[in-house]
């Protein structure tokens, strides 16, 4: 059961331009990978709190990775040791790892965090996931890869090529060979997640998950502001935070994303 | 001292003046699992329309200066589900439910609130004839005092209920327009729905919301929303629940100064969900430090000039 | 590449399109001080009135979050000292001055247009006919399209100079109202004026304002704003000069989006006296990285689907 | 000439409830006691400046004393040493020292700010003020009436009697045996500068001198927003930011305040 939160920051650190913040949870706080918490951010408490995805540090503890893109993740990065953060949390619905001989990661920018959680839940069940990542360029990586690297089976991509395959997480994906039974787990902007979902055809849309990124007031389900078109007869929606942020590839209607 | 947060509206017995805004607060279930709803004065459910209706196109909202814009839509499962899944789960609660209603037509609003009335789990109905966020219907029946009167007293002469009428603070005429709402037949009204407005992404030229304009609420527009009240409560004698950009008791006081018998609090619950009760202990000391027995001699009281001996603790004047 | 922020308002040609609101610049002086006058697009100056004003009994400020509330009132020393000492003053830095006009009857508004008109110092009258400040004119004027179409005619015959109506934004028919007031003659929309809202201070349980109510400004209420630029644009083909809760250049860019020609900041002069220069320098900086190349493409690009080609700096669409 | 500026505070001390943030001005920045600068709070600029009297340290260097009263001095008094502030200043009239037998400076609350400036512009002209202070309690002065005794004449009042004379800075100055010829000079709440006017009678009000407190705007003139009533035919108002918000107490309308 999700339940509103304050934890302590107990360690910092800074990957490139992303920034972890290891967090003190209490016992008995359960999360999957892809579930997120919903962060107060700003003092005063007038600003929508700001959906962040559960990760996890090289240690194995819960954490946040935080890219800023604007006023709340700037705050969060400014955070510091000792300080404390208020959500609401784990909030949504998670990976589920798939019975397939071959589990690929794809992720794009920040869309690392969930998938460096995913990872670890894997290895745990003695699986070997690979993991491909994009981001803009070298030093945006920081010292994240040689981390990620002792974990999963890592590629790296840059849209200038100064580490890695010189294009985006995506055309990676796509340069590799694959088994055609592969089960995809995808976090990253929209565009990358719906040109992979074109990409995969029907077929592998069915074994394909991706975790979306919209705009959240609630969180929880009660506001239905983070709609996301559902391929059903009606042509409605489901809540991200709740039905989601995970989804089926298929479960999208990709025409009207 | 103990104060006596109990209130009616519109013979709607409450244990406390503070309820949920609709759609801020889904049909319960989402916050049921952070706050106890039983402790709640009352509940305002999400908009129900007769048939399912999708809502519009994301993106659904935006974060503006304290406040947010939404462009839900309406969307919902329709009546048909609301009264067999929703409404009774949130009726077991023992707070008086009051079933937020819209449509796209007259008979559509009449016979939903028929409906629910029919169904003896609720205990108001509020008619959202100010949702800025559907073409056909919402706003649209409330473009003139007629068409706002023409649609209460059709709903009225199919409802058994108390009507509680939902207004725009977008309106040359307030005063007259709950004059005339109040003359056919509504028993209370509901002040405010948001405000219509709308933001551009500059960088691309677009509109930020996918359905182009949405609503505001939140702590920006609150004082627009007080004046509502403070204008209702000047013209019509019907009870009022005040809402808009309550964030804390304080604000939620402010509201029944200016006329308020109860309040609602919307986009708050977004930020924390524990909001609502917040705002009733908040009420709760507020009244202690005063000296106030009945919360209902806050109702208004700004119009009567005020506490007579400010600061001292006394009771207030002429309540 | 050199940005070009030259523009044409109802003929009235300006450097730039940045001016300063009615009302949050004084006449000139104060500012004169902080930032050159004449580095503006225009200045549109305190609402004149024929006799002397006192203004509203204080306290007239109070400040609500990401805005403010205003009941100034109209405080003013006349048309006699304006045209006297404040108009010549002002018309000396070169830059074209709107004046705005308030009264308490047509005939007053009439007048005091008139001799602006005849002074040969000012290139626009703007009538303030949506002040929520006073209880008889004011609002008053533009409660019927009716009232406010005769209003605008009536000044219309005496005025020669562009005559810009200024607005409230609630209003229950914001288009209705500009087609009005532009078949009545008008030559341009100022939109908008203050939200009418309130805000009582609950420990005295009295309004914070000595008038009562007020005005809102500021942030707050921009995303407002926004929206009545981008319905009167769609109704009317006069030019609009946007106003409201601009408290940077993307506000601005955003206004003109939705359709205005010009734009002008008022509140954020008092935080700081610097924002319209700064606005005119983000404008240019915003066109040049976007190869935009006259601020004329600009206005109302949102309703013609944007930038073609997001995100590359590229030239807008059909512009 | 004002302007605007951003100076860094050097030194901070707090005198109990009040805190002092000593700053380093540009040279050849003047002003005389009674101005004020008109200090933007809060981080991102989106609430009003506020305003603050000028007034000195114990080494006579320009400073403010903020007393905690709600969003905007709260953030002031939470700044360090180091941190710069943006202001605009100085602004406004200040006092004018009278030619009199007696001085006697009276102050309510954060109201001793302009008057210790005052008071420091007096001995330079080799005159002896006196000064009236009143607080809530004796917590409330701090070590501040130890510095001042230094520089004046002082005698403190406290509602509880804890420290001083048991009332207010009024009936401090109501209880002292004064020269029918005594210049007096004001700043603190509404109530207390109103109770002085009436307690004074019309001859009085000629040679007292009161800073009024309004909220302000834009804190220049321009809004007319801290309209303060004053005597005259029209019954019209004066901007306590420029026409005062020093104004001799004949100048205002006490019926309308
Ligand atoms: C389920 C979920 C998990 C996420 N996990 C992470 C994470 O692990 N690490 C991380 O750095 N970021 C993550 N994000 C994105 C993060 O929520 C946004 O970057 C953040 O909300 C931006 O807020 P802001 O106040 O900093 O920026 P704002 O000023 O609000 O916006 C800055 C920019 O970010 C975009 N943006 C704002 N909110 C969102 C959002 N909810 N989704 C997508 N774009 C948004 C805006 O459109 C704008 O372009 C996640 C988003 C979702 C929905
Ligand atoms: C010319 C002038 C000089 C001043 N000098 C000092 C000084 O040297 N030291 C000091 O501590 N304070 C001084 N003040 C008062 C100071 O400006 C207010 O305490 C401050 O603005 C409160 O802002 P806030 O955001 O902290 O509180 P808010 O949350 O805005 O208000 C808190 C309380 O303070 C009152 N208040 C707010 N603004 C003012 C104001 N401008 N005048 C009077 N009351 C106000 C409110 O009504 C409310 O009760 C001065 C005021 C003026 C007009
Ligand atoms: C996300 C969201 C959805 C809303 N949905 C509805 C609705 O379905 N029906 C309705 O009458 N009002 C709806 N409202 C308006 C609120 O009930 C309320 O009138 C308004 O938000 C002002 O209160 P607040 O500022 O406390 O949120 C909605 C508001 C928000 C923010
Ligand atoms: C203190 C103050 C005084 C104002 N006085 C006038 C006025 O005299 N006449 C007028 O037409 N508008 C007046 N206005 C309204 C502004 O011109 C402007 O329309 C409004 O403030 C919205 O813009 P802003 O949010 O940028 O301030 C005043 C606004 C403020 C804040
Ligand atoms: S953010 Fe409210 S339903 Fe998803
Ligand atoms: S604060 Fe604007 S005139 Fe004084």
């Amino acid at each position: 059961m999700p339940a509103g939160y304050v934890a302590q920051i107990v360690e910092k650190n800074v990957f490139g331009c992303a920034t972890e913040l290891v967090l003190d949870l209490p016992r008995g706080f359960e999360a999957h990978p892809g579930q997120f918490l919903h962060v107060r951010c700003g003092g005063d408490g007038r600003i929508l709190r700001r959906p962040f995805s559960l990760t996890v540090s090289q240690r194995g503890e819960l954490a946040l990775l935080v890219r800023p893109a604007g006023e709340g993740s700037r705050w969060l990065c400014a955070r510091r040791v000792g300080e404390e953060l208020d959500f609401l949390g784990p909030l949504g619905r998670g990976f589920s790892i798939l019975d397939a001989g071959e589990h690929v990661l794809v992720a794009g920018g920040a869309g690392i965090a969930p998938l460096r959680f995913l990872a670890l839940d894997m290895r745990k069940r003695k699986l070997r996931p690979s993991l491909c990542w994009g981001m803009e360029n070298e030093e945006d990586y920081g010292t994240l890869p040689e981390i990620l690297a002792g974990e999963c089976d890592l590629s790296l991509a840059t849209r200038d090529g100064s580490a890695g395959f010189e294009g985006t997480a995506l055309d990676l994906l796509f340069s590799q060979a694959r088994t055609e039974s592969a089960a995809i787990y995808a976090c990253g902007p929209r565009d990358m997640l719906s040109g992979m979902a074109r990409w995969l055809g029907e077929a592998g849309r069915e074994r394909a998950q991706v975790s979306v990124e919209e705009r959240m007031a609630c969180g929880v389900g009660a506001c239905r502001g983070c709609a996301v078109p559902v391929t059903d007869a009606g042509a409605t929606y489901a809540a991200a935070c709740r039905e989601g942020p995970v989804f089926f590839a298929r479960e999208l209607d990709w025409e009207r994303m | 001292m103990e104060a006596g947060l109990r209130t009616e509206l519109a013979g709607i017995r409450m244990q406390n003046p503070v309820m949920v805004c609709s759609g801020t607060w889904g049909n319960g279930r989402e916050y049921a699992e952070w706050i106890d709803p039983g402790a709640l004065g009352g509940i305002i459910t999400k908009s129900v329309t007769l048939r399912p209706c999708p809502g519009n196109p994301p993106p659904r909202i935006w974060e503006t200066p304290s406040g947010m814009l939404n462009s839900i839509g309406l969307e919902n499962r329709g009546l048909a589900a609301f009264l067999e899944e929703d409404l009774p789960w949130i009726a077991g609660f023992g707070v008086p439910v009051f079933v937020n209603v819209a449509g796209f037509s007259e008979e559509e609003y009449a016979e939903v609130a028929a409906e629910v009335c029919a169904s003896g789990l609720a205990a108001a109905v509020e008619l959202n004839i100010s949702c800025p966020n559907v073409k056909k219907g919402g706003l649209h029946f409330s473009s003139s005092h007629e068409d706002a009167a023409r649609m209460v007293s059709r709903v009225r002469e199919r409802a058994d209920l108390p009507v509680f009428v939902k207004l725009s603070p977008r309106l040359n005429d307030l005063k007259g327009m709950c004059a005339a709402v109040a003359r056919a037949g509504a028993d209370g009204l509901s002040l405010v729905n948001t405000i219509p407005a709308m933001s551009i992404d500059v960088e691309r030229a677009v509109p930020r919301l996918g359905n182009v304009t949405g609503g505001l609420s939140g702590p920006a527009m609150h004082p627009v929303a007080v004046l509502a009240v403070w204008e209702a409560y000047q013209s019509v004698g019907i009870p009022i629940v005040g809402m808009g950009g309550i964030w804390g008791w304080e604000d939620a006081v402010e509201m029944i100064m200016a006329g308020a018998t109860a309040v609602a609090v919307g986009t708050v619950n977004f930020v924390d969900p524990g909001a609502p009760l917040a705002v009733v202990e908040g009420i709760r000391g507020f009244m202690t430090r005063k000296g106030v027995a009945r919360v209902g001699e806050l109702v208004g009281l700004a119009h009567r000039g005020g506490f007579r001996d400010e600061g001292k603790g006394r009771a207030p004047g002429s309540g």
